[in-house]
């Protein structure tokens, strides 16, 4: 072990700092575009100085250096810092670029990959449809064959940020005579198409982060198709993979944690602040050692991808999300017990994302809500419990029942 | 012995049950929800009809001379089906003013309060989640009180408002009065709104008897009996939803993890009934137990209901997690159950305190 | 709701308590005899006093009163206050005697029930085996039927007592063609006959209360089949309603606190005694709520019960064993926290009973160890999830494999 | 950057699981633990002679000059093996020599502990579960040492006797020194016997160094890998268990019930391992998180161990539940983990100080 980064992180950490003191906010003339295009420019320049996009071809508008986890931490950490926009689409760069430069057409990857990396253009993922949960291989929404185009008719759900998406990327079935998953496609949509309704949908904290996105006879270009007609199955699972690894991030568990000492400090149980109640400062002090766990787990998982011995720490990577997602509920909950009175505010429409942000009751309130509805994302804990079993302790699969097909579970 | 219902309690329950069912289905809920919980007068003129409203009210003015066992059933339903109703408040201002009113007092409000006419509420905690009444800072100075009073529930809708003071001494405020304010709180439950009331020298007229705990009692195990109706609830929901839901080609309620998973919230609420039972018979006929029965139903109900609200909202999968889905309504109606009067935590404090440890 | 007992019950309680003083300890001659024959007159004479064995009819030496459950448990508490040697062989008087009223023929019952109430008869169940726990139907045991005699060969498991027993009640397989359930039937075996060997199972906490009990040629007159050949499954669901019923039984829930209390008021955290501790306070009070809810609801059973309102209880019935389970587990797990160095006391065997003792720290450590084992004793506590699912919440049953038969749970 | 073994660490794991296969092995541990716990010298010395019992012993008195991070990769393995061996106090009392001794203190007794051949071990508790060296009432006057530790592990086999005073302060005593007393502490872990040891003036030699909180430090990793050990077997036993087991015709693996809990048991414990680790690479390296970090070790990772440890009781029905099953074994180890040198609660109590909470 040696948990010092060394002097050649030190030294990118210094270029980076330096890097985003110039470049961001920008300057002059610049500085009175439209604030998308400023991100753009800003993405555009940290690619150039190979701070973004790091291992993408420069054929695909890329940096192109050796992959290096480590470094893409302390960039991210420095932008971060900085408040440099430096995340375009994260459902683009992290989902659909890796797939497009695994199974993308050569002229898919020269048209998309490039706008994509600076952000303009905006992605949204279409998988989930309301019959088919976990179950992808249920999925309804059909796309005809019609000369050179796909007519597609049916109905996504919980696809986020779907008002602000250009394009969507999904699973569509093209094939109606094969069963399950056998006959989906990977499409890519124009969000501006005719026949397309982008509806929000309402989250139990008020938020409005995921729509429905309905489709009338949508018409896509047949050179929209990634991979081979029928095996869209197949396409998407390097995108479900990349998904899993975004939601295991343990980077918020530290500040969470902070946030909420600071609220024990602030609230005051039986006349005194409830920090100097013993039974609290126990709780607290648990809690401290499920987040150590977290916090340890990931660099030790960071350091392993960064030397390349992924296969040493698979295991724990399969069991990432599950313990964020147990953690992030013991801390939810442990704020609403220190919240009392305040654990009943209704959070406001800036209290709801996802991010860390000043941690009001509010937001408190709606964090617990979220921290259940992260137990449904990206797979139920109930699927991961299952992958968990067979993947990491051996277990056999479970028994299909007559006339399912395999291959349901990712 | 009988620990148990009578069959005109049951038959109470029915009545109650298919009111709910009838005049306040879960579209009529959602629609109170939504428009961020406005009183619903029809709604409280019916369930008045019904005797909820005087239901532990004295026969003589014009009440059912009932106990809290059967307010508390009525609080069941009423959490089961969510529904909106200043409920909780005035129930426990019947109970103040027929244990703690005079004479005069009584005849003056009892019947209004009885017929639902005049909706009552109580004021208890303090700013500050302050429950415990020797910590109140509330002042009666020259028939006049000072101070505020937090998480009142439905307030505005009310014409009569009990304050508690220290001591046990409740003070009665009509609406309208002189220096009287109140101020909405944000509220995740909009099935009952909650205000927080500022008194500036309000005019006020204290109770002959100083009843404050057995007012808190009674609102204890009202909120026990409400959590018990929305947990119990919630289980029935789930195990529905499960039944109905398919994923890799069969209802998810075959899934053993599914199926134990629904077992384990079952166990969860459903043993609590005979507590918040106990705690409500207790309230009439135990006084020696009443005031740690009352603490113990609503410090566990409500966190039993808590607890099998966070799981329902997982079994419901990703419609669970939406505002569209019932689900959530009773999510937060339960939080407003585990919060009002005091957190479990707090109750278990005095537990401690009460059962001598 | 009227939780006064009235006074008919006064009256009773204060005619057993007179009863038990009279009666026990036997004075004279009589107290001279060995304690087995000493428990057998005073059983004897309860009987004939109305005060045990009450449901069970005369003809067959029972007191034949009217059910009553409620003078039930007013009798057993003034026994049991008086240290009165009220309960004979348990697996004989709740599980075997119900079983021969409802299944056994005429001489069966003369023959077994008079001796088994007074405890003449001690009697283990011979049910589980290794390789069968909660699945009964797949019980191995074969009883050959031989002209007037079965012969069995075989082993069983978890046979509580069977060392002090004269005679076991089990399930064996007699129809060897017959897969599953439908080939055991019910058999009575003198536990001295040849070929019986019983070896002690010794538990984790150190304790021999169960065995294991193996089976050369042991031959069993045709006679002591109850019921019909083939049928022992139908005949045996008597007794296993009556064992739920029995493990369910929250008796010792309100003592086993009260001992935990006084475990806090003796250990020190930190310096102070640990019931000053503000959380360890809390979780008391937190253990507190679990054990009202169980001592409510039993109460509750018990008094629907007493007035034929089983079926309006029956879903509190179903869950009152995981229920229990579950708070026996809490309660020990706290034990464990306040013993501090304690906790690693090793039970003397004295400490290792299920019965409550004082409550030593090895007392607590064996508890600790008991209540893992009522999570699996039984039917495990899975079992009872299922139960739960299927009959509380209507869900329904696991699809079963291909081949399998149905029936396979109780 | 590097989280994570060297290519010498991943021999040393390697090497020492071999050698427990081999020399170790269940039927090893469980002739030993039946026998109620004696020391197996033959055992120790295979250990000593893989070099286990001078690791961290400096070079240049026959030890391998190695970190905690190395000794604490053993402890797993011991524990995963329950190996009956008197490691810990070993261990401790080499970590005390090493960085607490004079020069002339360590050629006089560091050659013989690096080689095994004498054994060590560490007196820490004070009877009462008093664990903050503040609070400990032993005494060296006039070069003796009166008072009285508990939960001594190994004490009977040890020739040298570490006790650790207030102020970090460390005494040596050696075998057979005039007014020691040993007596059995009863200790359901009996792989590793514990003791408590009266001092009633014994000649003993303070160490040069105050260097105490830094042998607690190593004791709380050790226990820590242990239990990490013990836990992460756990699980796999189970998972074994649940393979071979068939009920209602069918591997109880395949119950998705079963599947989830066994999932849950891996998710308990498997997550920890990157703390632990971490807690003995501070201990050597990041002497400013050394203290809380190997608190957080000993606290969270014994309290999932012991968790783990019921369920997997549990996981293997009822033979889980008898003294033949080698479940019960890693139960008691694991319980040992957890008590000795203190409580998770007591940890959570010091870890919520130095976190400045």
């Amino acid at each position: 072990m040696d948990l010092r980064l060394g002097a050649h992180y030190d030294e990118l950490r210094e270029r980076v700092r330096e890097f985003a003191r110039a470049n961001w906010p920008l300057r002059g003339a610049e500085a009175e575009l439209p604030r998308r295009e400023q991100e753009i420019l800003f993405r555009r320049r940290a690619i150039e100085a190979g701070l973004l996009a790091r291992t993408v071809p420069r054929a695909y508008g890329g940096a192109e250096v050796p992959t290096d986890p480590i470094a893409e931490a302390v960039i991210r950490q420095e932008l971060d810092a900085a408040g440099a926009p430096h995340r375009a689409s994260p459902q683009g760069t992290h989902m659909l670029v890796p797939t497009l430069l695994e199974e993308g057409s050569e002229a898919q990857k020269r048209h998309y990959i490039p706008p994509t990396l600076v952000g303009e253009i905006y992605w949204c993922q279409g998988y989930s449809e309301p019959g088919a949960g976990s179950d992808l291989a249920s999925l309804q929404s059909r796309a005809v064959a019609h000369g050179d185009h796909f007519v597609i008719t049916g109905q996504k759900i919980w696809t986020s940020n779907a008002f602000e998406a250009d394009m969507m990327f999904g699973l569509f079935r093209t094939e109606a005579d094969e069963p399950r998953s056998g006959g989906l496609s990977y499409l890519l949509v124009d969000m501006k198409s005719p026949g397309i309704d982008v509806r929000p949908l309402r989250q139990m904290n008020g938020g409005e982060e995921f729509c429905e996105v309905f489709f009338d006879e949508v018409r896509v270009p047949i050179e929209n198709l990634v991979g081979r007609r029928g095996e869209g199955w197949k396409v998407s699972k390097a995108t479900l993979k990349h998904e899993r690894m975004l939601i295991g991030d343990a980077s918020y568990a530290r500040i969470h944690f902070q946030n909420l000492l600071d609220l024990a400090r602030r609230v005051r149980h039986g006349g005194r602040p409830a920090i100097e109640d013993p039974g609290i400062r126990r709780r607290l002090a648990e809690l401290e050692g499920w987040i150590a766990c977290q916090v340890h787990a990931s660099q030790r998982i960071l350091s392993a991808v960064a030397r390349n011995e992924d296969l040493e720490v698979l295991p724990d990577m399969l069991m990432a999300k599950l313990n964020s997602t147990n953690v992030f509920q013991r801390m939810t909950r442990m704020a609403l017990d220190l919240l009392g009175e305040e654990a009943l505010t209704e959070p406001s429409p800036d209290e709801t994302g996802m991010a860390v942000g000043t941690p009001t009751p509010g937001r408190w309130v709606s964090q617990a809500m979220v921290a259940i509805g992260t137990a449904i994302a990206g797979g139920t804990s109930n699927i991961q419990r299952n992958i968990i079993g067979e993947r990491v302790l051996g277990l056999p699969r479970d028994p299909r029942p007559p006339g399912s097909a395999g291959g349901a579970r990712t | 012995m009988h620990f148990g219902l009578t069959e005109e309690q049951k038959l109470l329950q029915e009545t109650v049950r298919s009111f709910v069912a009838g005049e306040c289905p879960p579209q009529v809920v959602r629609a109170v929800f939504d428009a961020g919980g406005a009183h619903d007068p029809a709604l409280w003129k019916g369930l008045s009809e019904l005797g909820v409203a005087g239901m532990v009210v004295p026969e003589v003015y014009g009440g059912a001379g009932l106990e809290l066992l059967d307010l508390a059933l009525v609080a069941e339903e009423l959490g089961a089906g969510a529904v909106p109703a200043p409920f909780l408040g005035h129930a426990m201002a019947c109970v103040a003013l027929s244990l703690g009113a005079s004479e005069s007092q009584r005849e003056r409000w009892l019947p209004a309060l009885a017929s639902g006419e005049l909706v009552g509420t109580v004021g208890w905690s303090e700013p500050g989640g302050v429950i415990d009444p020797e910590a109140f800072t509330v002042e009666f100075r020259e028939g006049a009180l000072f101070g505020a009073k937090s998480l009142v529930p439905n307030a505005s809708a009310a014409g009569l408002l009990v304050v508690a003071g220290p001591d046990g001494r409740l003070f009665v405020v009509e609406r309208g009065a002189p220096g009287l304010r109140t101020e909405a709180v944000s509220n995740i439950d909009r099935t009952r709104p909650l205000e927080k009331v500022i008194l500036e020298g309000v005019p006020a007229e204290e109770l002959e008897q100083p009843v404050g705990d057995r007012v808190r009692d009674a609102g204890l195990v009202l909120l026990a009996a409400d959590a018990f109706g929305c947990g119990h609830r919630l289980v029935r929901m789930s195990a529905e939803y499960a039944k109905a839901r398919q994923q890799f080609g069969r209802p998810i309620a075959e899934f053993q993890a599914v199926k134990h998973q629904l077992a384990n919230m079952a166990v969860e609420i459903d043993p609590s009934r005979a507590l918040w039972w106990f705690a409500a018979h207790a309230f009439d006929h135990m006084p020696e137990e009443r005031e740690k029965a009352a603490a113990l139903a609503k410090a566990h109900i409500t966190d039993r209901a808590a607890r099998v609200a966070r799981d329902a909202v997982e079994a419901h999968g990703g419609l669970g997690f939406t505002w569209e889905c019932d689900v959530q309504i009773y999510f937060k109606r339960a939080a407003f159950d585990r919060v009002v009067l005091g957190t479990p935590d707090q109750h278990r404090d005095r537990i401690a305190d009460l059962g001598g440890y």
